[in-house]
């Protein structure tokens, strides 16, 4: 799983974070072109004991969000954004498209674990439709724009492989007036 | 001595009074509002009443109602705390007549020692030095006069102030009426009394104060000095004993005249005589609190004597069983006030449940707190999570102890001020102990900057790609459990439920 | 200085070397075993290094794989708290080799000191009184004729003991041969040598011993003594400093005596000397340790003087940097070993998980601890959950003090061994300072009886009911839950899982 | 609910505690003859603060069984058994009972939540046949004798009254040989 890490409010550019999960807690990382190991231990209500490479840190993690983290360690607090490459993609190009009837295809192989939506719903931009596990990650897959969903292949319990249609939505008719909700 | 005693005070100090009555083998009564319930100060009591709602002007400020409690339970005494009702004048003639014992000083000589502009008067009179300033309370256009004759820059001060309220530094005479316009209006939102004084603006002050202990024979001795430089916005952040730059001659001096000061109002129990010392270390008195301060604890770090028991003990008529000579000084003591609160906020508090809760411990390390795992901070009261103190041979040694136990201390649940703390501790300005009260604002920033650290930073980083990993793959086992365990309408029953957690998985 | 050290312990003596380091600015490397992952010295570190399976054999004993571990991690110097491989010479010629700095002394002093029979011989040239004895390893047959020459009772010991292992007390000849047996299998079992020695005993002993201090420059000094009489089972329990009934000329003596073994054997690092004393306040040599001891924290306490920064300092050369006359007692500290136990039980460990864990805090209060909320008391490791230290300006005032926070430490998960301690804090003699050795056995029985308290007893049988009522409630509410849930057969498989819980619910 | 609290290895006399809750953590207690209001708060990881007629006391409470409770306060600990008196008395009722067919009734109207075993099944004594619930309370039917049940009218879901027949147990016929397990 590759991650790219920016920090709220920094210039600095985004990090690319590779993860490997090795066992519980335990991790192969790839971080500025080095690959590390990192032992992140977490029991009860504690903070997280890191060790890295033989350095120890205590790390307290408040997740603000599915991908925002305020981490503290050494009296420093950082707010980091953590979005999965693969999510991250699959926005881009659902952003791509952005005219006209929008057809919404699996970006890899998954299974779909919810249908949010029925065919004849109207749905706004960023609401999510269908809901896929991939590599034991949750993913809700959005409607890229305001619309009604004319198509709806995606069934819960079926699998999905890159390129399956999930849903199609049409644009809503007054889009045209400039006045998205 | 009493069997019983009340404490009219929650949090921190309501703790430490319970443990003074618990070491002396008293019975402590503490009371509590709705919030309070499982406060730590409930828990370490021997009896606990319910006294209100959550906003103190419902509960702890109620006096009518503390006192009824403690005649129904039976108590000899109630301690205020600091706070509170601790310098209301009101609620100690209302114990007197009730027959309980306030443990602080007579009303009259609160009276005379809590308005400045009395105080003043009196300490003057007393032959104790004081800013150079007015005495009295002035109208406006006297104000004005006077800011001009002992020349600018001025404090324009609320006469009923306190905490830095209804206080302004005015240094140019075209801000002069709308300073003292502001400092009125704040002092009657306050204090409901607009009365202000002006005084000189010390240079490089410093905020120097003594601790005093009278009893009820004409005793009185004082256990040297604190200095509570480090200020913002007027309000103590870190103090220490002793001050810095100290020489005998000078504790000998200002001791003396916080004694005098004492004495000349027939003072007993604890009390802390202010002070402001100038670059050139001339003293003037700046008032007395007439209770026991947040910041006892560096005191009895460095003297070994137990302000909270002796003020106890005097209130029993005991008479003090130390003697001036016998105070003796060892080592130096920091105390770091512990917020909740948001140091990159500009510290706004934090409020919130403690779910992680691991104070520092060991050597010379003392946590003063009201506190414990799973409590919770309300934006009731102070934000004063803990008063954190490092006792060391030598000042050198407490900053070194201070910044490890900064370190060790680990809270979750709310933001805190200890990455400020920190900041401080390894600032070289206050390393080298010469500081004044402007040192946040020159040196802190509004705000703070802690600092780069490349290595927590790739931490961090590494971090928060495993938190967002573990994260997601949670929701993919919750997820995964509920399509297994029962068929589709449940499912999507358990699905909705949990839809708050998943808004914006992937946008 | 050190820049890096690697700590060859783990508990809280590792925590307090961490400390220790962290306020000098010296980087703390931890090692760990499988089950110390998680352990507060770990979390404390700025290193750390897994060392091997759980058994101290295969992890903290092991010499050769710390040394690679402080190898490789650049680690300067290796301090190796107390217990493990603190008094193993090997380990320290292992060190030397490597070019590592043992914290501590020579190999060499360190083989004079720990072998008893050398130490005694040592300390008899040195013009040090030990006990009437042998000082040389004795056969059966010496032994026995030996002691009938003076005169029993004698106590037989292990030339390698310690920790109460290999010794016994002998009062009738008929007893001898039987008891050297079994100290001989003992210390055979225990250090792999089964060498004894016999020492007249010792009436209404009290163990009194002597904190020294010695730089590599000749200078030598001791911080005065500690009493260790409350013993069970020859183990300490509960420490206090300065001693009952001491005197200033006592201390002078004893304490030159312990400055004299130590400048004989030309040590270095922090020792203690142990002595016994007996009813007419003599006093003889038992042992010396050359490492730092358990209760050390009360002498710190007592001193000002931070015993583990000045064996660091000395070992890294520099001088001690204080003279005997400046080292001034003041006040009275008590320490109390808080052991995961059960006092019910006769003492059995009683490891587990700390559900609830609370340390008191406040004036006069230090913990010395290597757990947290959370964290788990294994099997393999000394019970030791946290050293309890009290301090007060004097003697009562320090009993007190414990009283009031063994009051306030709160644990739940495991059993400890608190309310022995609180009975301790209670009882007369103890409170009268006039005790030996024999406290325990005589004054707190086997196991032991906190007395009655019905208002305890009956809010206790309040509580039952309550938690009786909560317990059957939270069944039965989990039970509607999940017939209300899903179909039949998930109802099933779901009670199936829960039917541990349920056994029993009424028969 | 009326407990009879019994303190184990103590020659003292049971004490009958009869508690009423008033809402969550607030109960009505009658002990010794006279009734109190008792305030027993815990939240989180911490023990109770029990507050009695102003009394104040924390106190930890271990569960060792679903009776059986140690109870620590002011350095003393208590081994405590509580029994509700209805429990007391069924358990009374069917050890009465002691030869032929045992036919187990419900002692008060509940709620069938669980049936535990079948027509046909060999049970042993003090094995749970049926679990009833009661006055919020969760209440496990065992059979009085090692045996073979023989009839179980009872279903889950169902309401039953005072003295409906829960099940019927047939005595195992080998247990003339008076080895019983």
């Amino acid at each position: 799983m590759i991650y790219e890490i920016s920090q709220k409010k920094s210039k600095k550019p985004a990090r690319k974070v590779e993860l490997r999960e090795l066992e519980e807690g335990q991790y192969e990382i790839e971080i500025d072109g080095e690959t590390v190991h990192v032992d992140a231990a977490k029991s009860g209500r504690t903070i997280y004991s890191v060790i890295e490479g033989g350095r120890q840190f205590e790390v307290s993690v408040d997740e603000k969000g599915p991908r925002d983290f305020d981490i503290l360690l050494r009296g420093r607090l950082f707010h980091l954004e953590a979005v999965d490459e693969r999510s991250r993609l699959l926005a881009a190009s659902s952003k791509m498209a952005s005219s006209g009837p929008q057809t919404v295809e699996a970006e890899m192989p998954g299974k779909v674990m919810l249908v949010k939506a029925a065919v004849g719903d109207t749905v706004a931009e960023g609401q999510g439709v269908v809901v896929i596990e991939a590599m034991k990650m949750e993913n809700e897959i959005e409607s890229p724009i305001d619309g009604v969903i004319t198509e709806l292949p995606a069934e819960a319990g079926q699998t999905v492989e890159n390129g399956d249609v999930l849903f199609v939505v049409e644009p809503t008719p007054d889009e045209g007036d400039g006045s998205k909700r | 001595m009493f069997k019983k005693i009340l404490i009219a005070n929650r949090g921190e100090i309501a703790v430490r009074v319970i443990r003074a009555c618990h070491e002396m083998g008293i019975e402590a009564v503490a009371i509590y509002s709705d919030v309070d319930r499982e406060a730590l100060h409930v828990r370490f009591a021997d009896e606990a009443y319910h006294v209100g709602a959550p906003p103190a002007s419902e509960s702890y400020l109620v006096a009518e109602r503390i006192i009824e409690v403690a005649k129904a339970c039976g108590a000899e005494a109630i301690h205020p705390g600091y706070g509170f009702l601790s310098e209301r004048a009101v609620f100690v003639e209302a114990c007197k007549e009730a027959g309980i014992v306030f443990i602080g000083p007579e009303a009259e000589v609160m009276m005379k020692m809590g308005d400045k502009v009395r105080a003043r008067q009196t300490m003057q009179a007393a032959g104790v030095p004081i800013v150079p300033g007015t005495t009295e309370a002035l109208t406006d256009e006297q104000a004005i006069a006077f800011s001009k004759e002992i020349g600018l820059p001025v404090m324009v001060k609320a006469s009923a102030g306190g905490g830095g309220k209804g206080m302004r530094l005015v240094k140019e005479e075209s801000a002069l009426q709308s300073s003292i316009e502001r400092a009125r209006s704040e002092a009657m939102a306050s204090f409901g009394d607009d009365t202000i004084y002006v005084e000189k603006f010390v240079e490089e002050p410093r905020h120097i104060e003594i601790q005093i202990l009278a009893d009820q024979h004409g005793n009185v001795i004082h256990l040297a000095e604190r200095e509570c430089s480090i200020q913002r916005r007027h309000q103590k952040v870190i103090e220490e004993a002793p001050a810095n730059r100290m020489t005998p001659e000078l504790r000998e001096a200002m001791g003396q005249a916080a004694v005098a000061a004492a004495k000349a109002v027939h003072y007993h129990g604890a009390g802390t005589c202010e002070f402001l010392v100038d670059k050139n270390m001339d003293f003037y008195f700046l008032e007395m609190n007439t209770r026991v301060q947040v910041e006892h604890a560096i005191t009895e770090e460095i003297t070994g004597v137990d302000i909270v028991k002796a003020m106890i003990r005097v209130a029993a008529g005991e008479p003090l069983g130390i003697e001036q000579n016998e105070v003796q000084i060892s080592g130096h003591a920091i105390e770091a006030r512990i917020y909740a609160e948001d140091p990159e906020k500009g510290f706004v508090p934090s409020p919130g449940e403690l779910v992680v809760y691991r104070p520092p411990g060991g050597i010379g390390v003392r946590v003063d707190s009201g506190v414990y795992l799973g409590a919770k901070v309300t934006v009731f009261y102070d934000p004063m999570v803990a008063k954190l103190v490092a006792t060391g041979r030598d000042r050198p040694e407490a900053i070194d102890r201070m910044r490890r136990a900064l370190r060790e201390f680990a809270v979750k649940g709310i933001k805190t001020s200890i990455p400020f703390h920190e900041a401080v501790m390894k600032h070289p300005k206050f390393i080298e102990g010469h500081y004044d009260t402007g040192f946040i604002e020159e040196h802190m920033g509004g705000a703070f900057d802690p600092g780069e650290d490349e290595e927590a930073e790739r931490v961090a980083n590494i971090m928060a790609a495993i938190a967002a990993y573990r994260s997601a793959k949670a929701r993919a086992a919750g997820a995964a459990s509920s399509t297994q365990g029962g068929g589709a309408s449940e499912g999507q029953w358990r699905n909705a439920g949990r839809r708050g957690q998943m808004r914006g998985g992937l946008r």
